[in-house]
């Protein structure tokens, strides 16, 4: 009672907070700050049409970087206490439409995966989204088997190969032009083309590799104690 | 390039390692710690590029530009000096922490590398999104690490961590979003531009996001958790790393809030040292007291960012961080990780050096800062100046509290890691040392007289000589401590010529510690170490405060000269003090009672002296609440030595009581008095010497000091005896001896001054000494000897030379107190401020103007009657013939053993029934009934760590409402 | 832890002060009351301002080591025996026995009991005997003033005696006294 | 029309914040308070996106439609899109990570009850 | 020298000679309140020559042996130590060595040899005296002590001769009828000083054989009689000069003593004893609340 009271007041102030102070952020009409570089700045900094890419891989790569780590360490952890600690439930069959569809669907999947990374200086998409997408093939293949896939090592291999060229990507950087995780240094290339965006395409093929297998690494950890995801 | 590889070389190790450690576990750790060794190259490289090791250029930097263009567009790391040595420490620690770590399940390797990614790049982190998402992998890290460590209640911790870091998340995100939506940028200067509304909400959230964050007291219940439960390894390396580079990130934000007054951040941090502490005081587990004590840390972090800028700013902030990690971390890493409560079973001796680091204690590194911190702290607020001093004593008392638990158990190969530790922590200590030399005097000019300071010199000196051969006598159970008696002894001994404030503390504290160190190397000294710590550690706060207040002055009048007072009544283990005292005297190895007893409680003397001197003689009625102190402590010492029954334990009163007289002698204010203060902590050294000296040697033969089961020494131990004789003789105030001086000028100087019923008390007092002054030498050495110490030895030489010439000192001075007081009573005179009339000595006669004594004639008198009285005897007839012990006129009866006959149990009883008018007081239940209040205080205080994760999110919510209206200016 | 050697042999020699001497203990005799039976009463009067036995200069002494005297009252039984040695032997010397009654004498009324000494003479030499069932505190005055003329005398020697015939006493005494637990010498 | 979205779109914003914290506060089962979590994480990730809203603006993307010359008035802020894409990847992380602790501690303490894991207190 | 050690000597003998003449009166006055003949008058003498010349004596150890020494030289000490006779410069002995705070503590010299050699005599019921006896002279000495103090800061000296100088204006200007309140409390603390009764708990002979002495004998004893009766004197001379005027002369002295010494005793033979309790909490409280009426007297 006290709890619901105490949690009651405590939103009821904050929200009066939140209404004290959310009229104060008016409505811009143009962009400003840091925002409006990027726009302005962003194509001819990085050859990458998609300035949002441009911003997380080439202008903000060291957040991106840190949040490859995130993950990296979540699916390490999530990896390790499931080992350690396994939850311990059985799997059960998987039903024919989910065999079926695990055959079918991958490679479409597989493929769209690898354009979204491909493309992500281009078009919408990115490293992420691709390695999201990537491994939920992984995910399929593994649903529709009753076995327990066998990717031992592999996975782990694919996941430090990617995070080292990641890392050892953003030292080029350093030792070309003294500027880590700098992409400008090969050339930006034309806009708009697939050879464009100088590291861009390499480092969204990093992470996407390290995402799809650390997600893919995450599934098996679940499905390896029995559980279903 | 070397920060980006001191950044980032982990993370390229712990990306290789996430997949060698499946293949090969052993080649990944060692892979691992090259690079983290890399890294640490690279960092020292850094910090000798910044020459961040003089502590002085704190701010210069070298900065990695990363991603493209410049900033604000993109993200720089700035590694700054200060930035770059908690780097190291985070690295040290991270190197020395793998094994622990890794000794379980090799696959923590790349988290851990990934911590001194997130670690260094917090550290180096210029961008308030960058930091955001360094925030997020040590958050991950540590809820992960917590759950994949062995230890029983890893799930609990793990839940609270990840909620209180879900929360942490959602506030900085908020903060992000006004921030960006209002400046357009997120580099930590956009904190600078804020105004108004959003200044508000933004310093609201981000103070609530860093406190929770740092563990500051309000919001530090998640911590306090976290400490207690995660598995000691892991809580070792998290708070090194982790927890260091959160620190110093906050310290870098902290100032920048957009707040109209940042004092307002030293008073929260003020009000939750104290607060936390109490709540601390009241802590069971060592991992939860370690909690506390970074709680405290994190309330000082405010403190420093509330009233510090500049250079001080980051000079304090770094070294108190930093060594307060490695501290902890070594706590830490001392535990034994097999036992159910780890931290119990740590390896004791090992853990003192960081406790006492932790406390801050002279000369060790966190004290220069502490004591920066203080002097700062006394411009700013008497009233935050106290609150801290309170806050850190509480602090302290609790870190000792846990080392006096005293574990036993030594760790079977965790030996590098204190070693590498201690080496560091001592680095810390020269190095900042060497740092304020310049601060440091030794030109002796607290006391301006030569002589006294001479006199003071020799009785700590040779009390230390004379002691040291006795310490390697040690009886069953005890450890070596004559290093620390030495070190003990040697900071005493220097002690006299200290010149300023400063010094004068280090060396007090030094020989403080060294000493409780001593002590606690006993074979039962877990009863007296806890007690006596405490009273160290609060006698030296007090000074400290009252150094800190009066600045230039040693001591100013007023406050600081009473804390000053109060500081040298706890050493002197006046009444109420002698809890630790007693306790400690007892408790400690023999030899060291004698020096504590004998030479080391002269330093509250000379404390008191000078700082009497130093405000120009003791007021009236501070000098008579002084005597007043003096006599009753006499009185009431007294009575107890009388009525105990530990050969020790008895002394250890009795020593108490004889200060007393002392007090009284000092409070006096005149020539008289002093010269008898003076006089009587000179002889009190020689006959306190002799009399625990003689104790040694009794108690290293015989193995008890009780009273019941010695007695009749006299036949096995005749030297021994003698010279307790003389010198038990010489402390009661019987004329031929010593002792008698002493009594003499001080009830002179009491009449003089009209002190009348002081006297009378005293004199009371000085008779009661008779009832001790006897049982001792009953009970131990006459009466009957007990069939168990039939074939005792005499005292070990190394105990008897001392006594030897401690007791041909006495006798010369006995019958020659010329021979000192032509020295002393000049001095004395020449002292300023000091009233009345100076004792007149001609010859061998010293007359005041009340009496005259000759101590020459007298003690010929007595020689020469003594000796005609034997003569006769002798020539008078036959000699007389030796009977047994046990032929005794016992109504026919033969007497059942030595050991029912030996009258020495209960010897007093009437005394004790005649007495029993009184209300019995105990020191130990009236401190009972302190430490009760300070845990009812304690518990109320910590009662809001309900142990519900949620309530500690309601914490943080609260605080920040509570932060919000305050900032407003109200609802 | 007791004595373990036999007392050094009494100085017999002559000396020009045994006449004072002997005066001074004849007028200075310390008791020790050992009330061994029912006599002891009788020595209670003699404190009184009755019969006053300080005027002899006669004093109690409560302890053996002050005492001149050793007052043995009435019968003795082989118990109390032990302890009247000890006493006896802790007593210095010069030393006299002085009994009361007829028990000391030939054992008394209690002459056939199984535990009572008949003749006290056996065991510790006795100087005077003060005859009686009960005798009377004037008898014991008596008594004391025959001790008194004895010793001016220089003849009150029992301790003398006791010493030089030590063997034939312990003899004695171990007979009946079947535990000899004391020590062999009790001074 | 644009203002009103703008401003509904920052109660609503608002609105899961203080429902999510509500939430955080007062239910007991860990599974619920992690979804409580994701409700709150939600809305600051519709902040991040808000604050970089402008009217009637696309996707900051050249493509076709937008000449290079004139983007700096077509586009929306990109700024807030890449830290909400940051903001989203570490959320997840954080909630599955929540998740398995939090499942693993009620199989543990026997009950997914927060008020239960009280072991360490004071 | 030669003269001082005459002078003491024949001090000493003197004091010996009044002490056991005292003490033989002492033994009459009893015996002739309790309707006895008692004693002659030299018994005292008698029984010291008897201990003396007793043929054999036994000895415990080494401070059993020095106790008696003990004894003596704290007797004689404190005797050479106090002026006795106003305005003799023949026997001035040692009293130029020192003031009352020293006599005052040297009297405990040989209270000290003589509990030291009790303890050494390994006799419990010598102990318990000691103990007793100890615990006694604490409390007397705390009402003793104001009075000391009494006389000290009232006469702004602590010098016996400057303290008997001040009393010499006749009568009136004893410290009998200027402190009477302290000379009380001084006179109640005499009697235990000379053990009387009520206060004659050490040497309790129905309890615990006569206390300290309880292993002494012979040549021993002889010692210990011949110092108690010293100090005895020796005290009796103190009081005499503190608080009735001093003497003037020999004869004046021998009959202040004897008429201070009846005192004592005509207390002793009236009262019964107290148990060892209610001997120190009267001793606390009683006199001292009577020395410190005057206490507060000289402090105003």
């Amino acid at each position: 009672m006290i709890r619901t009271l105490t949690g009651l007041i405590i939103v009821l102030v904050l929200g009066a907070v939140a209404a004290a102070v959310i009229p104060e952020m008016q409505m811009r009409e143009e962009l400003q700050g840091v925002g409006y570089s990027y726009v302005s700045r962003g194509m001819d900094d990085t050859g990458s049409s998609n300035l949002v890419t441009a911003v997380i891989v080439a202008y903000r790569g060291l957040d991106t970087l840190g949040e490859v780590v995130v993950l990296f360490c979540a699916s390490t952890a999530v990896v390790l206490i499931l080992t350690l600690y396994p939850i311990g439930i059985k799997a059960s069959e998987p039903s024919r439409v989910v065999a079926f569809t695990a055959k079918v669907l991958p490679a479409p999947i597989l493929l769209f995966g690898v354009y979204f990374i491909a493309h992500s200086h281009i078009s919408p998409g990115g490293g992420f989204p691709g390695g999201t997408v990537i491994a939920s093939v992984f995910l399929l293949v593994m649903l529709g088997s009753s076995s327990v896939p066998d990717g031992r090592g592999r996975l782990p291999a694919i996941e430090s190969l990617a995070g080292l060229s990641f890392g050892l990507l953003g030292f080029w950087g350093i030792m070309t032009v003294g500027q880590f995780l700098n992409n400008a240094f090969l050339g930006t290339g034309t806009p708009g083309t697939i050879v464009s965006g100088g590291l861009i395409p390499l480092i969204s093929i990093a992470i996407g590799a390290k995402v799809a297998s650390e997600f893919s690494g995450v599934f098996k950890a679940f499905r390896n104690t029995g559980g279903t995801v | 390039m070397v920060v980006a590889l001191a950044v980032f070389l982990p993370l390229l190790g712990a990306f290789i390692s996430v997949w060698l450690s499946r293949r090969k576990p052993r080649l990944s750790v060692i892979v691992s710690r090259l690079f983290l060794a890399g890294g640490l190259h690279s960092t020292i490289v850094l910090s000798i590029k910044l020459n961040a090791w003089s502590f002085s250029d704190l701010g210069n930097s070298i900065i990695l530009r990363t991603g493209v263009g410049a900033p604000p567009l993109s993200i720089n790391l700035e590694a700054t000096g200060g930035a770059v040595i908690a780097a190291i420490v985070v690295y040290v620690a991270a190197i020395l922490g793998i094994s622990r770590l890794t000794s379980r399940n090799v696959k923590t390797l790349p988290l851990l590398l990934s911590l001194v990614t997130a670690s260094l790049g917090l550290l180096f982190a210029t961008d308030l999104f960058n930091s955001f998402v360094f925030l997020e992998i040590g958050s991950i890290i540590t809820i992960g690490l917590t759950a994949a460590c062995r230890c029983r209640r890893r799930w609990e911790v793990a839940v609270k961590v990840a909620l209180v870091s879900g929360l942490v998340t959602i506030l900085y995100l908020l903060a992000i979003v006004v921030i960006y939506k209002t400046t357009g940028e997120l580099r930590f200067e956009a904190l600078g531009m804020l105004h108004g509304f959003p200044a508000l909400l933004v310093s609201g959230l981000m103070l609530t996001v860093i406190m929770t964050e740092i563990k500051a007291f309000p919001l530090s219940g998640w911590g306090l958790d976290f400490y207690e439960g995660a598995s000691p390894g892991f809580a070792g390396v998290y708070s090194a790393t982790w927890s260091l580079a959160v620190l110093m990130w906050s310290a870098g934000i902290l100032p920048r809030l957009p707040i109209p007054n940042l004092q307002i951040l030293a008073w929260i941090g003020a009000g939750g040292l104290v607060l936390g502490q109490f709540a601390g005081f009241r802590a069971t587990s060592p991992g939860r007291m370690m909690g506390y004590s970074s709680a405290a840390y994190a309330s000082i972090l405010l403190i420093l960012a509330g009233t510090t800028t500049g250079h001080d700013y980051l000079q304090l902030t770094l070294v108190l961080m930093i060594f307060a990690a490695i501290a902890k971390f070594t706590v830490f890493m001392l535990a034994d990780p097999e036992n159910e409560n780890p931290l119990k079973s740590a390896a004791g001796n090992l853990l003192l050096l960081p406790i006492l680091v932790i406390a801050g204690i002279p000369p060790l590194p966190v004290f220069w800062a502490k004591f920066k911190l203080l002097s700062i702290l006394a411009g700013v607020s008497p009233l935050m100046l106290a609150a801290v001093v309170l806050g850190l004593f509480l602090e302290a008392v609790y870190l000792l509290r846990l080392w006096s638990k005293r574990p036993v158990r030594f760790l079977k190969n965790g030996r590098l890691v204190p070693a590498v530790t201690s080496l560091l922590m001592a680095a810390g200590a020269i190095w900042l040392t060497a740092g304020f030399w310049r601060s440091l005097s030794f030109s002796g000019s607290l006391l301006s007289s030569s002589t006294l300071r001479i006199l003071f010199m020799t009785v700590f000196g040779a009390g230390t000589l004379l002691t040291l051969p006795g310490a390697w006598n040690r009886i069953k159970g005890e450890r070596s401590y004559w290093f620390w008696m030495l070190l003990s002894g040697i900071s005493l001994t220097f002690l006299p010529m200290a010149g300023n404030g400063i010094t004068f503390y280090i060396l007090w504290e030094v020989s403080a510690f060294a000493a409780v160190i001593a002590v606690s190397r006993g074979s039962r000294a877990a009863a007296g170490t806890f007690w006596f710590a405490v009273f160290a550690a609060a006698s030296g706060f007090l000074l400290l405060a009252s150094i800190v207040l009066s600045r230039s002055m040693f001591i100013a009048p007023g406050i600081p000269l009473i804390l000053v007072a109060i500081a040298a009544l706890f050493k002197l283990g006046q009444m109420g003090a002698h809890l630790w005292s007693v306790r400690a005297y007892s408790a400690a190895p023999a030899t060291m009672s004698a020096f504590m007893a004998g030479t080391s409680s002269k330093a509250a003397v000379f404390l008191l002296v000078v700082a009497a001197l130093g405000t120009g003689a003791v007021a009236m009625p501070a000098g008579s609440v002084l005597a007043w102190a003096g006599v009753l402590t006499a009185l009431s010492m007294a009575v107890m030595a009388a009525l105990s029954s530990d050969y020790k334990k008895v002394l250890a009163y009795a020593s108490v009581s004889q200060m007393g007289y002392i007090l009284i002698g000092l409070g006096l204010a005149s020539v008289m008095g002093w010269t008898a203060a003076i006089y009587h902590t000179f002889h009190h050294f020689l006959f306190k010497m002799i009399l625990f000296l003689g104790a040694a040697g009794v108690i290293f033969r015989t193995g008890t000091s009780d009273y019941n089961r010695l007695g009749g020494l006299i036949r096995r131990m005749p030297l021994t005896f003698t010279f307790t004789l003389i010198s038990v003789i010489a402390f009661a105030g019987v004329p031929p001896l010593a002792g008698f001086g002493g009594k003499w000028f001080l009830y002179n100087g009491l009449i003089e001054t009209g002190w009348l019923p002081i006297a009378l008390i005293a004199m009371f007092a000085s008779v009661v000494a008779f009832l001790y002054a006897f049982r001792l030498l009953h009970a131990v050495f006459l009466g009957q000897l007990s069939t168990v110490n039939a074939r005792v030895k005499e005292a070990p030489l190394a105990l008897l030379v001392p006594q030897g010439i401690l007791t041909a000192a006495l006798m010369l001075f006995s019958f020659r107190p010329t021979l000192f007081l032509e020295h002393i009573v000049p001095a004395i005179e020449s002292l300023p401020g000091l009233k009345g009339v100076a004792p007149v000595i001609n010859g061998t006669i010293v007359t005041t103007p009340l009496g005259n004594w000759n101590a020459w004639a007298v003690g010929m008198m007595v020689m020469g009657l003594f000796g005609f009285a034997f003569v006769f005897y002798w020539l008078s007839g036959k000699r007389p013939k030796h009977v047994g012990q046990l032929d005794i006129g016992f109504a026919g009866e033969l007497p059942p053993s030595a050991e029912e006959v030996h009258y020495a149990g209960n010897f007093f009883k009437p005394y004790r029934r005649a007495l029993a008018f009184l209300p019995r007081i105990h020191a130990g239940k009236v401190f009972s009934g302190i430490t009760e209040v300070f845990k009812i205080a304690g518990d109320s205080v910590r009662a809001i760590f309900t142990g519900d994760a949620r309530t500690y999110l309601a914490h943080s919510l609260i605080f920040l409402v509570i932060v919000l209206i305050y900032l407003r200016g109200g609802i | 832890m007791y004595c373990n050697k036999l007392p050094d042999k009494p100085d017999d020699r002559k000396k020009i002060w045994d006449k004072v001497d002997n005066m001074a203990r004849a007028n200075s005799l310390w008791v020790t009351a050992y009330g061994t039976g029912c006599g002891a009463i009788e020595l209670r009067p003699l404190h009184t301002s009755r019969f006053d036995m300080e005027r002899f200069g006669i004093a109690m002494r409560p302890t053996p080591r002050q005492a001149d005297v050793l007052i043995i009252s009435g019968y003795l039984a082989v118990k109390t025996l032990k302890r009247v040695i000890r006493v006896y032997e802790q007593i210095q010397d010069p030393k006299y026995i002085l009994a009361l009654g007829s028990c000391t004498i030939n054992g008394g009324m209690y002459y056939d009991s199984y535990n009572t000494l008949n003749i006290l003479d056996r065991y510790l030499p006795v100087d005077v005997y003060v005859n009686g069932c009960m005798p009377r505190p004037e008898a014991i005055i008596d008594g004391f003033s025959l001790l008194m003329s004895k010793i001016k005398a220089g003849k009150a020697d029992g301790w003398k005696h006791y010493m030089e015939n030590l063997e034939y006493y312990r003899e004695n005494q171990k007979k009946v006294i079947h535990n000899w637990d004391l020590p062999d010498y009790n001074w | 029309m644009s203002t009103a979205f703008y401003w509904s779109i920052a109660g609503t914003a608002a609105g899961l914040v203080l429902v999510g914290l509500w939430g955080i506060l007062t239910r007991k089962h860990i599974l619920r308070i992690a979804l409580a979590f994701t409700l709150a994480d939600t809305g600051v990730n519709l902040l991040l996106v808000w604050s970089g809203y402008l009217p009637g603006r696309t996707a900051p993307i050249v493509d076709g439609t937008i000449s290079a010359s004139g983007i700096t008035s077509a586009v929306v802020d990109p700024l807030p899109q890449a830290m909400v894409l940051t903001s989203i990847v570490i959320g997840v992380a954080v909630a599955a990570l929540f998740v398995v602790v939090g499942v693993l501690a009620s199989r543990r303490t026997g009950s997914a009850d927060v008020r239960r894991m009280k072991e360490l207190r004071w | 020298m030669i003269s001082l050690v005459m002078s003491i000597t024949f001090t000493a003998l003197a004091a010996l000679v009044w002490g056991l003449l005292l003490g033989g009166i002492s033994r009459m006055v009893t015996a002739r309140i309790h309707g006895r003949i008692g004693p002659r008058l030299t018994q005292n003498f008698i029984d010291l020559w008897k201990l003396f010349r007793k043929k054999s004596s036994i000895h415990h150890g080494t401070m059993f042996w020095l106790a008696p020494m003990f004894r003596v030289a704290g007797a004689i000490g404190v005797l050479v130590l106090v002026p006795l006779v106003v305005g003799n410069t023949v026997i001035v002995n040692m009293s130029f060595s020192g003031d009352l705070l020293l006599v005052v503590y040297f009297m405990f010299f040989g209270c000290l040899g003589m509990a030291l050699g009790a303890g050494d005599s390994g006799h419990p019921y010598a102990v318990i005296a000691v103990s007793r006896g100890l615990a006694q002279m604490s409390s007397y000495e705390l009402s003793f002590s104001a009075v000391v103090l009494v006389l000290a800061a009232g006469l702004r000296t602590l010098s016996i001769e400057e303290i008997i100088m001040a009393q010499q204006d006749g009568i009136l200007s004893w410290n009998l009828f200027r402190y009477p309140f302290a000379t009380a409390a001084a006179l109640i603390t005499l009697l235990p000083m000379q053990m009387a009764y009520p206060f004659s708990i050490v040497l309790a002979p129905q309890e615990i054989p006569i206390g300290p002495p309880t292993e002494y004998s012979s040549r021993f004893l002889s010692f210990m009689f011949s110092g108690r009766a010293i100090f005895g004197v020796a005290k009796l001379v103190l009081f005499v000069n503190l608080f009735f005027g001093g003497a003037s002369s020999w004869i004046s002295l021998l009959f202040k003593t004897f008429l201070l010494y009846m005192f004592p005793i005509f207390v002793s033979t009236v009262f019964p004893r107290f148990r060892t309790e209610q001997s120190i909490r009267f001793l606390w409280f009683v006199p001292t609340s009577l020395a410190a009426i005057d206490l507060l007297r000289v402090m105003i």
